[in-house]
């Protein structure tokens, strides 16, 4: 199967898709936060797809926006997708959980809201993981966090 | 001729004191003797215990400190000695203070009962087995308050697996000494050792007997806390157990104690099977300490098959490790009783 | 048991499976592989001269900040112009993560591995050497291609 | 009977501190019991006792300095996480490797994978109370520690690979001292059998214990021989070949039970294939440089890089967003322990404390490698 044919197949799953890198190794697909849950639950129960097994969870700093990027691969057909999520809103960023999609996802999520702050709606646990329990410096992995004891080149 | 030192001292005494002083001036001498041998023993088989595992392990062990690394284990006591004892501030004083002499005290009574060799012997009761078994059954209660009264959760879960351990495992070594007191007919240590004069009862009492050295060894195992029966430590699993909030002395006593329980259990097993303080066929009947090395060397002999298990063999889970007695060994044990019975009553013995 | 057994009575008559080194004891025997990553250390020759002119492409390359260069300029005796020459290599042994990059980055091959792994002491702030040894100089051009 | 047991004997829960500091979590780890008796209700956990930030330092870290910084993840397969990053960057490039170069990083990621394999296995034992193993284990570890030693230069965090290559040439005693270990090994392996995999009582301790299916190990997103051996079929080198393992012949090792004796079984079947791929490859080295020239400062497109390595412990994945700067703009390390590590509450529920300690060293989890 190749990228375009996979473009093809997920196209009609949402909508508000914008899709990338059918010529490299995966495609890369950006979807809107609210039809987020949804699209990611008909990639994993579609027979022919089956995109069931979340590889990474990534959260991330855009510089404007908050998101989250998702590596999902199908332990039929061995293709990996790319799936982004994108919310403007720094101060209170909420994204749907996929932890009842991918149970892999609830202690990833744990960590990508500790770092970010991207707050996962319908997450039943967000504590601290990683960090202290009495942490409140913000959140570390952001790109406008400064720490003095960071070296810095 | 040891004979002799010791009628000597009894002389001696006599000649100085009243008779009942003289009585407690020795009862008091033989109670510090067993003091040091208690300590010698235990620094000794922790040596023993360290240099063996050395080997099995691929490496070699203690062996800075002292020819072979003797006085490494002297070293240790020191450290130990001086160091703090600390306590956590939630615990029962009282209880977490008593408990290593629980173990400690009932390892020194059992001992008294351990015949050396012919002349040495603190305790020849006629009661001697069974004297034996009851007393070494007190020490589960220092391991079971300790776990108590440390007030940690680890502690607690150690002290629990005791209880729940030792209990079960005393059955099986009451009964596999049955076995063979049915074979002797006779409690007393001295005469056990004495009847087998013309075969050792391992012999004597071929496959019964055989069966319940078997079951005996297993269940000694499980009674001195070892692998693959160490549930009560399980370092791996509760950190150290019961004892992990004691500290200096009060640790060294749980550790001499466990190394001086297995010495114990493997005299017991000598006693009963392999004819004790007696040389093989006789050959060195008459000459003066070959009783003490006989023993010695049977009793180590005992002592470095434990240490085998001990270096080989994974642990078991708690639940397993009650299947093995109330499942297997406890049946076993009691057909063995009556197959020895049997024997005994048709004369099949050798 | 059997295996366990086996190993016990080998190692009890010969010793020869005995796998463990007697460390503080061997040391003086103990020879590292010639590629082994101990410290990073400043080549000198026999005449106590280096290969560094104080470019601090190595500083740059660190990642943690390990290494410090202090240099001078002083003019050429021959033509006037001013040239680097290395004051103090200072080296951070407590930081270093033996990436090695400070050696690649080196335009002059001056630092090289040294096989040294002693490195216990009892105040951090010795793990802290000044590489270039003293009244060390820099080796003249036709050396360096040697 | 049942009724008045449960009516009368009320037990209580409790909770049961496991960590940081324990001798049967591997590491820092801090595991949250909630037990009834001995009987495992759940399990929770906190992290982070060791985490030392590495992907917010790769942020600021150039693409060369990158490369050493995964040493320091799951040290016990250093060399694999270095080749994700080198891969990666050598990919986004598009620089060509030479096959030598290609045959040295697989020769030395599978002795990582013994080696990595060899320890687990001496832990395992030392988990379950068998205390010899772990000494049995090191012998070969120690063989293959010098042969990293002569050629790398470090024992353990190797930092072999380099951008366009590996750091130094095969040492001349390379490919004889590697020879040397598969006979030896070979003589020792079937020993580790004998001693810990064909004994009653730790089969006892393992079989059936610990179980999850296929479907949950997926949906779980475990990886490596704890997927493996519920017969997920997730082995990287085989999916998306990379370096030389294309061209070696061996077996995905996968067990359909699920248990840790299966995740157990799995270890030591890849030991074996292991040996097979050194076996094939170390008489097939072909000449060349080791190492292709770079550029000094490395540059990456903009865009989105991914690459995936069977790593010791499982599936190592970099993923790194690039804005076309010299530093990653973001940079993710996906590491296998954390999400084995996910199912274990799955794994041990209504089991005892002994069993947890148990799966626990099944799953094989390297506290860096988790923390990052």
């Amino acid at each position: 199967m190749t990228n375009t044919e996979l473009k093809n197949k997920i196209e009609i799953l949402s909508e508000n898709l914008i899709f990338s890198g059918e010529d490299g190794d995966f495609l890369k697909i950006e979807v809107d936060k609210d039809n987020l849950k949804e699209f990611m639950k008909k990639l994993r129960d579609n027979e022919e797809l089956r995109f069931d097994y979340l590889f990474a969870l990534t959260g991330i700093d855009f510089g404007e926006e908050l998101g989250v990027v998702y590596h999902l691969e199908s332990t039929k057909s061995r293709k990996l997708i790319q799936i982004t999520v994108k919310t403007a809103d720094r101060n209170n960023p909420e994204i749907d959980t996929v932890h009842d999609i991918f149970p892999a996802a609830f202690f990833n999520e744990i960590e990508a809201h500790e770092f970010f702050g991207i707050k996962f709606k319908g997450h039943p646990d967000l504590k601290h993981l990683f960090l202290p329990e009495n942490w409140d410096k913000g959140y570390p992995m952001r790109k406008d966090y400064t720490d003095i004891n960071m070296l810095i080149r | 001729m040891i004979l002799n030192i010791f009628t000597d001292i009894h002389n001696l005494l006599l000649e100085h004191m009243s008779g009942q002083a003289a009585h407690i001036t020795e009862l008091v001498l033989i109670a510090i003797a067993y003091l040091g041998i208690f300590a010698i023993l235990g620094l000794f088989l922790v040596w023993l215990e360290r240099r063996v595992a050395g080997f099995f392990q691929l490496r070699l062990g203690p062996n800075r400190v002292g020819p072979f690394g003797l006085f490494q284990t002297i070293a240790d006591a020191l450290k130990l000695v001086s160091k703090e004892l600390t306590g956590t501030v939630k615990a029962d004083k009282f209880l977490y203070g008593t408990a290593p002499y629980f173990v400690i005290v009932t390892a020194l009574m059992a001992m008294a009962l351990i015949p050396f060799s012919q002349e040495i012997q603190a305790f020849d009761i006629n009661i001697g087995v069974f004297f034996l078994t009851s007393v070494s059954s007190v020490g589960v209660i220092g391991i079971f308050l300790a776990g108590w009264a440390s007030n940690n959760k680890y502690s607690l879960i150690g002290g629990m697996r005791t209880g729940i351990q030792m209990i079960s495992y005393e059955l099986s070594v009451g009964m596999a000494i049955v076995t063979m007191v049915v074979l002797a007919g006779t409690l007393q240590i001295s005469e056990i050792i004495e009847m087998q004069k013309d075969g050792w009862f391992i012999f004597k009492g071929h496959i019964p007997a055989i069966i319940a050295f078997m079951i005996f060894m297993i269940a000694g195992t499980a009674e001195s806390n070892r692998t693959p029966f160490d549930l009560v430590e399980a370092e791996s699993e509760l950190g150290a157990g019961f004892h992990t909030e004691y500290s200096g002395m009060r640790f060294a006593y749980y550790f001499l104690a466990e190394f001086v329980n297995m010495f114990i259990i493997s005299s017991v097993a000598v006693v009963l099977f392999f004819g004790g303080w007696l040389s093989p066929f006789g050959i060195t009947d008459g000459i003066p300490f070959a009783g003490l090395f006989w023993f010695t060397v049977k009793v180590i002999g005992v002592i470095f098959l434990f240490m085998w298990f001990r270096w080989t063999f994974p642990r078991f889970r708690i639940d397993q490790l009650l299947t093995l007695e109330w499942k297997y060994l406890l049946p076993i044990n009691l057909v063995n009783i009556v197959l020895m019975a049997l024997m005994v009553w048709l004369g099949l013995t050798l | 048991m059997r295996i366990t057994g086996k190993y016990f009575f080998v190692n009890l008559f010969t010793r020869k499976d005995v796998i463990t080194e007697q460390y503080p004891n061997n040391i003086d025997t103990l020879e590292m592989f010639d590629r082994f990553r101990g410290e990073i250390t400043l080549y000198h020759n026999e005449n106590n001269e280096h290969k560094c002119d104080a470019c601090t492409l190595c500083v740059s390359a660190c990642p943690n900040g390990s290494l410090e260069v202090f240099g001078d300029k002083e003019p050429d005796p021959e033509t006037g112009k001013l040239i680097r020459y290395l004051v103090k290599h200072i080296y951070h042994l407590e930081m270093c993560t033996m990436c090695g990059l400070c050696i690649e980055a080196c335009p002059q091959d001056a630092l090289e591995w040294g096989q040294d792994f002693h490195h216990v002491q009892y105040d951090r702030s010795k793990l802290t050497k000044v590489l270039n040894k003293p009244g060390s100089k820099i080796m003249s051009k036709e050396k360096k291609k040697k | 009977m049942e009724e008045f047991l449960t009516d009368t004997l009320k037990t209580q829960e409790y909770f049961l501190n496991m960590g940081p500091q324990h001798p049967a979590t591997h590491g820092v780890l801090r595991l949250l019991l909630k037990l009834d008796g001995e009987i495992i209700q759940n399990v929770d956990m906190d992290l982070g006792y060791i985490h030392r930030s590495i992907e917010k330092m790769c942020e600021r870290d150039t693409y060369k300095q990158i490369v050493h910084l995964t040493d320091r993840l799951d040290y016990l397969s250093s060399h694999m996480n270095n080749e994700a990053v080198c891969l990666l960057v050598e990919k986004a490039l598009n620089i060509e490797i030479p096959d030598r170069i290609k045959v040295i990083r697989t020769l030395v990621d599978e002795l990582t994978r013994i080696s990595s394999h060899v320890l687990w296995w001496g832990v395992m034992g030392m988990d379950i109370g068998a205390l010899t193993t772990f000494m049995y284990g090191f012998r070969e570890r120690e063989m293959i520690n010098d042969i990293f030693e002569e050629t790398c230069g470090a024992r353990l965090t190797m930092n072999y690979n380099v951008i366009g290559g590996v750091r130094y040439d095969l040492h001349e005693n390379f490919v004889k001292r590697v020879k040397d270990f598969i006979v030896h090994f070979k003589k020792k392996l079937p020993e580790y059998d004998t001693l810990l995999s064909n004994n009653v009582i730790f089969r006892k301790r393992l079989e059936g214990i610990g179980y999850i299916s296929k479907e949950d190990a997926v949906a779980y997103g475990l990886n490596g021989p704890a997927a493996r051996a519920s017969g997920v079929s997730c082995d990287i080198r085989k999916i998306h070949p990379y370096s030389a393992y294309d061209r070696a012949e061996f077996d995905e090792i996968i067990f359909t039970e699920g248990d840790s004796y299966a995740r157990y079984k799995v270890r030591i079947k890849e030991m074996w294939e292991s040996l097979r791929i050194l076996e094939q490859l170390i008489d097939k080295i072909p000449e060349g440089e080791h190492r292709v020239k770079t550029k000094a400062v490395i540059k990456l497109p903009e865009g989105d890089y991914l690459q995936r390595v069977e790593a010791a412990r499982g599936d190592f994945g970099v993923y790194v967003k690039s804005t076309g700067q010299k530093f990653p703009y973001r940079l993710k390390l996906r590491s296998p322990g954390f999400a084995n590590l996910t199912a274990l509450n799955k794994m041990t529920k209504g089991l005892k404390i002994a069993d947890l300690v148990a799966i626990l060293s099944t799953i094989d989890i390297v506290v860096p490698d988790i923390d990052r």
